[in-house]
């Protein structure tokens, strides 16, 4: 293609279900903007997403998407990026999403590395079903879905991808589309699993996250040196904190495509007696 | 009757042998090798294995059937126990049922109440003293009932020398020797079979039921695997990984069910058809997947290796109590394809099909397969590849229109672009939604669809495969899986002494084909229904779908045992007032 | 017709409306105040919402009845809208139907066409302009219409101050302002209703199925919940957090719908009666945990509050679709209890028993509510809290004896032992065992095992509340769950036109009651089966259990909508050819 | 109780179903050792397991045991534990249960802390369905039940566990019992979720690890001074070195058990209009 490529280009015609002010706006604009930097095919390219407010982000978008059901939008990614290496795979959740339910398949798709980026819009809560406290939520917040007498601690993202293998980790905020955009571009083109946790206030159900944009601090993360030092940060670093955490150095080879070596006939040669 | 001759008239075409063992005895190995030998030289045949929970030892035991002609099931009875010692035997009652003057050949004499109580014809003799040390018991017992049966010694020295390729030279000599000994003591019986005049094998193939499925799909084009390790249907899925690799597919161990399924509609929206292998429980978990591939129209084959439950169960045995989870198991209206093979042979073809309708109609298919005949080692003709293959209406988009991917069409089924599709871009959702696949809640989008996808499958012409029928008559004998073997045989034992009935196995449960049944059912005044469950699942399911008429009895019950052919035998001879067709086990 | 006069003759006892709005019109909290206002007036009533997808904003709908006598379900048609705006009302086409004649009150002229197309009598006036800046349209709305049902200013400033007590005083008076004002609108229009001579509200509770389920539950003896949020049934476990924790009982936010079931079977293995609420594709989810509690015969309760399907489906919207999977969706066999409420009283009763009866049967117990009814608020005699409570039949061991946990006994159930009881250790599998629990593969343990798990639930004694039963004829209406409110309504209306017809709501749906069935048809020569699904899921389980006599004929249709008392009186009068009964909104 | 409890005393008269020469011997005899040093009452102890060679392990003990399905004990122990907070509770099961199928609960048990203690056979192997590789088998096993182009990396249960939040982490080796009966000791006593990761030889499909016996370096795990150190040896450290890595400081209340404040008709007054 010779045009230029516009963010816009990459948008469909369907308007947003989201809250005036949601976070997931300003996700979806970097998400356009990194593709659109990236030059990306729309034909080629596939949003991968589960349910909640922040798993309707690929309708928005004029690629291929699915979205498919609570907490299992990773092995739908996994399935289709192993089924077809030739597209640019992209998973979109939230806290909900990929932290609750989905929590082992984050862990063993850090594990298994596939070359796909994962973007997760954290706000900290359920929003779609109106409230309630996800793993990222802190011990304070009390709500009447839970009085047992446990106080779960806040779900550390960064440190557990790091800790399961996850080879690329950064944190962006939807208030900084640009500077999102940016970590966004960096994760796609790194060649093995990504994880973008991404600050997206729910301004609905926690008012109190509209302050994010006075508290976050813009790029005051940079790559590690090793990963021992990007887990010290991740453990006590300031959650406030965006940029790229940690990037491992590695050739990674683009996975030969599946090829047939024999045929169907051949194999069931094997049964003759 | 101890003493009086050979038990059965049936005996000199078609012989059943146990072998069973302790820890570690190798009686299954045993099993295996006599079978293979058996094809070798000419036999038709089959083997089945009941094993206890024990990882390694415990007790177990190979079941096999050895036949001039082509046999599809395990008779009722067995006419020959060769017990290599007696451990845990007594865990086979009601599973194993020895022929009156059954002949059981072990090495010491402590024989179990139970065995003694069938009035077998006990041969005692203490075989270890004639082994060297370090040769294997199993080995005398392959030996020995391989000259019993007629195989000559240069067919057992290689299905050993085949099996232990990989163990050294030494070894193998020492296996072959041993073998040697059991034969030579064969010499003091007399021969239990005579075999076939021909060495005949290029033409037959040896296959287990797992094998065949996954061949099947293989055939059909299924490229992509995800699994999670269960048993029965592990061996399924060990076998596909090599071979779907070196078709240029892959298998993928996923790290539960829930990944396995969603990793089969990710690749199957990719456009590589997917299938799985599971059993019971992870049935369960696949479930919510299996719903969202039928709202999305995601084609995928998920192959249910049925075991005994509810729950964990007997994960080592056969039941056919997942017919209703998969019927009816998915939430909110989830019209999909079940489908059941009847026999080792049939999975092949039934899986293959499974694969093309998934394709075509673009919804998600369960192969109701069941331990039985998963894991039935069987010797059969070789039988063509089929030759279908998946078809999944592509779109074609052209100029700037949006994809619609859920549009109405003639036959209900909607185009589909696939990722890589230039100007088909569209965002497939488990919420319910219009024509182009986005969301909405209105209800004319809703009964739009649920219609649609409804009717794509009812729609369908699905010609003959449907059912196997044979016979006539206006007494008709209803089974499906597993339970066909012993319908069938029952009804052939029937005919052969002049009673007509009527034989249906729906292969297609779902969907329900009511025309087809009640064309099928014509004339019929009687209906026997026949399952391996406790409560009647297929028989509800039949009520359900079908107006049956006249009488309808209900022959079931559940577990390892399984149904047998003298058992629908009598219920017939119940139903029709015959006496004759009762005898305890008739010339097949 | 327009100009015609007021449009139903029933409008003067009873009146139906709908307040509509955009994103934060508000509609839903004027509907909700005004059902409190209209009880604390002495009316009855009920209210259900219709709400897009989006989160806030996007199209809301208030669906209200009001009548001077209790009222269990909506009519067909709605007499009264207030559109506070009409933003995307349209999305609501196919669910709200206007009567003929109907009263529009809005603010503009840009009545949609489907309204108009429904001849109502317009009413336009812009009430904005009376309205001061701050003051908010809804409670102008909530005014108004009070006003015009009659009742008073006090009791509506009353409902208001409750509501916004959390909001200061400044935001009450603003709100009761912007009510005055639109009470003295009401002032140039007829009234709608006339109200009850007295203020009866004592006696009388308001009240939605969800709370009315929970209160069931709590009140059988429930301690014990985990629940992972899932709409329409967020709103249950939310209520019964505060009230079981205030109990000394807990809820826990699990994080998946696998672990809110297993956490279930810890707890209730440890003696807490336990309980979840979800929906769908948390059901899903939970079928294997389920089938566990089959297995190691644990009670618990699953609250199934039903949503359109499949797979995500409509998460908002009502439909009886999980039928199949409540019945149905457990792998082997796998017996358990499936109940229904039929209304939202009925969720207070159905559920306690629900809750009775798996601790007494040691077993899951699946109750099917749905959105409908859930979601449903309603004004009604103040009931009496269910006297059951949760009695599960423990072990009270003595001796040195082995713990019999799985032990033969009359009624089926075997004694169990909790943790903390000296002398009852064992391990519970979902492995197939024997009577002392130990896994076992043996069939004569597996056949034991399971007739006495099934035997439990079909020999048990359920009583006369195993079905609602009104009427009597040769014509039966069979229907459940959220179908039941139009079915008896058809036939109250049927009755009253000289038609005789009896209804049959089973509550009890499994195990099967099929000599209760057989009672209650007998006589009966025509058969009208009605529910909320596009295949017939109820009509199919129906024909699996039981015979249904002479003539069946099935009324459905999946969605939203639901199905209104007059199609079920078309259909009465198509299988009876009685033209009569067709004609549009009879007198209730 | 005044007799001497004897650990046999804890065994149930069932035969294991266990390989001859299976490590699970080793941890079966451990929990009895542990048991009766803790002089724990058998019917006051409940022993909660999935499946796999290694959930067998709760019927062989004469407590309360319960043997769920696959991956789901931590939810059945948390429910028991929450609702009966007077019984000890004890979690046990294998590599395949815990960190496959079960790796979500196991993160999320982490995270609430409920007071009790997990047990994993660790033996690298799924043995009761005969030998698929686990998420701690390493990349040099092949298999055929595996053939995509993954090379997942292998599942850290200890630093997982650090970072989830658990507040006593420990290693032990099934062929030191007296060993890692004195762990298992420590983790009861711990107030708060514990971890003992259990190298457990399967000698069938990993016949190799028969030599453990001469890897395993004896309690060269002590408890680090603080998390990020704990959490480095995690990442860092020798896998055959066994000990309490990390045990929390902390005083913990036993949490006050439930109590009722009201009735139900009480709570039913607020429907009244
Ligand atoms: C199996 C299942 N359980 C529960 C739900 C209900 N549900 C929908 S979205 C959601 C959580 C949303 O939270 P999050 O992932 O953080 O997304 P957000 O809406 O905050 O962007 C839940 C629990 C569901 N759809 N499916
Ligand atoms: C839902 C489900 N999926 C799969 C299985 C089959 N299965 C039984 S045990 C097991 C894994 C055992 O491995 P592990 O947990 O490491 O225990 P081990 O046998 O090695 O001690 C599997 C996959 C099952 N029982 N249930
Ligand atoms: S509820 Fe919260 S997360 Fe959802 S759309 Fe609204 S602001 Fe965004
Ligand atoms: S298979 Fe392995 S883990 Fe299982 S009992 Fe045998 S040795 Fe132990
Ligand atoms: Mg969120
Ligand atoms: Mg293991």
């Amino acid at each position: 293609m010779t045009e230029i490529i516009k963010p816009a280009d990459y948008k469909s015609d369907l308007k947003p279900v989201w809250c005036p002010g949601c976070g997931d706006f300003g996700v979806l604009a970097a998400v356009t903007r990194a593709f659109a930097a990236l030059e990306l095919e729309k034909h080629q390219t596939a949003v991968i997403s589960g349910i909640g407010c922040s798993s309707r982000l690929p309708a928005y978008l004029d690629t291929y998407g699915y979205h498919g059901v609570h907490g299992r939008a990773l092995p739908v990614a996994t399935g289709l990026k192993l089924a077809r290496p030739d597209l640019t795979v992209v998973v979109t959740g939230g806290d909900g999403d990929m932290y609750s339910i989905g929590a082992g398949h984050f862990i063993h798709a850090c594990r298994r590395d596939v070359n796909m980026t994962l973007l997760v819009m954290d706000n900290r809560v359920y929003g779609m079903t109106k409230g309630q406290p996800s793993p990222t939520t802190g011990p304070e917040v009390t709500h009447p879905m839970s009085t047992a007498d446990v106080r779960a601690r806040p779900f550390n993202a960064l440190a557990t991808a790091l800790v399961a293998g996850a080879g690329f980790v950064a944190r962006g905020f939807s208030g900084d589309p640009d500077g999102l955009a940016r970590i966004i571009t960096e994760a796609i083109r790194h060649p093995g699993f990504a994880v973008v946790e991404i600050l997206s206030p729910c301004v609905v159900y926690r008012p109190e996250q509209k302050q994010w944009k006075h508290q976050v601090r813009r790029d005051a993360l940079i790559p590690a040196a090793d990963l021992n030092a990007a887990l010290e940060l991740a453990m006590n670093g300031d959650e406030m904190a965006t940029g790229i955490l940690w990037r491992e150095k590695r050739e990674r080879q683009a996975p030969t495509p599946p090829t047939a070596r024999t045929d169907v006939a051949a194999i069931a040669e094997a049964f003759r007696v | 009757m101890p003493g009086s001759k050979p038990m059965n008239p049936a005996a000199k075409q078609d012989i059943t042998l146990v072998i069973a063992g302790g820890g570690g005895a190798g009686a299954l190995t045993a099993g295996e090798l006599l079978l293979k030998a058996a094809a070798r030289r000419g036999y038709f045949g089959l083997m089945t294995r009941a094993v206890g929970p024990q990882i390694r030892g415990g007790e177990s035991a190979a079941l096999l059937r050895i036949s001039r002609a082509p046999v599809a099931a395990h008779r009722d009875m067995f006419d020959v126990l060769f017990a290599i010692d007696w451990t845990n035997y007594a865990r086979f009652t009601g599973e194993i049922a020895l022929a009156p003057g059954a002949r059981v050949f072990a090495g010491a004499d402590d024989m179990p109440q139970e065995v003694a109580a069938a009035r077998p014809l006990p041969e005692h003799f203490d075989f270890r003293a004639l082994l060297a040390r370090d040769e294997r018991p199993n080995m005398f017992t392959l030996g020995f009932l391989a000259a019993l049966i007629g195989i000559e010694a240069d067919i057992v020295a290689a299905v050993i020398a085949e099996r232990f390729a990989h163990l050294g030279r030494e070894v193998r000599a020492r296996n072959i020797r041993a073998a040697a000994t059991g034969a030579a003591q064969a010499a003091r019986f007399d021969p239990l079979l005579r075999p076939p005049a021909a060495r005949a094998p290029q033409e037959r193939w040896l296959i287990s039921g797992n094998q065949a499925a996954a061949l099947g799909a293989l055939a059909a084009g299924v490229r992509f695997a995800a699994a999670y390790p269960i048993t029965p249907s592990s061996d399924l899925t060990e076998w596909l990984g090599p071979r779907i690799e070196a078709l240029g597919g892959q298998l993928v161990q996923a790290e539960d069910e829930l990944a396995s399924i969603n990793m089969l509609i990710g690749a199957s929206f990719g456009g590589v058809p997917a299938l799985s292998a599971t059993s019971g429980p992870g049935l369960a978990l696949m479930m919510e997947g299996i719903g969202l591939a039928v709202m999305t129209e995601t084609p995928l084959v998920v192959i249910d290796v049925q075991r005994a439950g509810p729950s964990t169960g007997i994960p080592t045995r056969s039941e056919q109590t997942d017919l209703e989870i998969a019927l009816y198991g998915l939430h909110g209206e989830a019209p999909h394809l079940v489908l059941a093979p009847m026999s080792v042979p049939d999975c092949l073809f039934t899986t293959a099909w499974a694969v093309e309708l998934a394709e075509r109609l673009q919804t998600p298919a369960i192969v109701l397969s069941e331990q039985r005949i998963g894991q039935m080692n069987m010797i059969l003709d070789a039988p063509a590849l089929p030759d279908m293959t998946a078809q999944r209406k592509l779109a074609q988009p052209a100029g700037d229109d949006p994809c619609l991917r859920y549009a109405a069409t003639a036959d209900h089924v909607a185009p589909m672009a696939i990722p890589g599709t230039a100007g088909g871009m569209h965002t497939p959702t488990g919420l319910e939604h219009d024509a182009r696949g986005r969301p909405s809640s209105q209800p004319a989008d809703h009964l739009a669809q649920l219609r649609r996808r409804q009717e794509k499958l009812a729609a369908f012409d699905y010609g003959d495969h449907w059912a196997h029928m044979e016979g006539e008559g206006a007494m008709a004998l209803i089974g499906w899986g597993g339970a066909a073997a012993p319908v069938l045989e029952a009804a052939r034992q029937c005919r052969a002494m002049g009673v007509e009935v009527r034989t249906i196995i729906p292969r297609l449960l779902a969907p329900a084909q009511p025309d087809r049944m009640a064309a099928a059912l014509a004339g019929v005044e009687r209906v026997l229904v026949v399952e391996n469950s406790h409560s009647g699942q297929f028989l509800r399911y039949l009520r359900a779908h079908y107006d049956l008429p006249g009488e309808v009895r209900s022959l079931r019950h559940a577990g390892p045992a399984g149904i047998a052919a003298g058992e629908v035998r009598a219920a017939i001879a119940d139903l029709l007032h015959i006496d004759d067709l009762k005898q305890p086990e008739a010339v097949s």
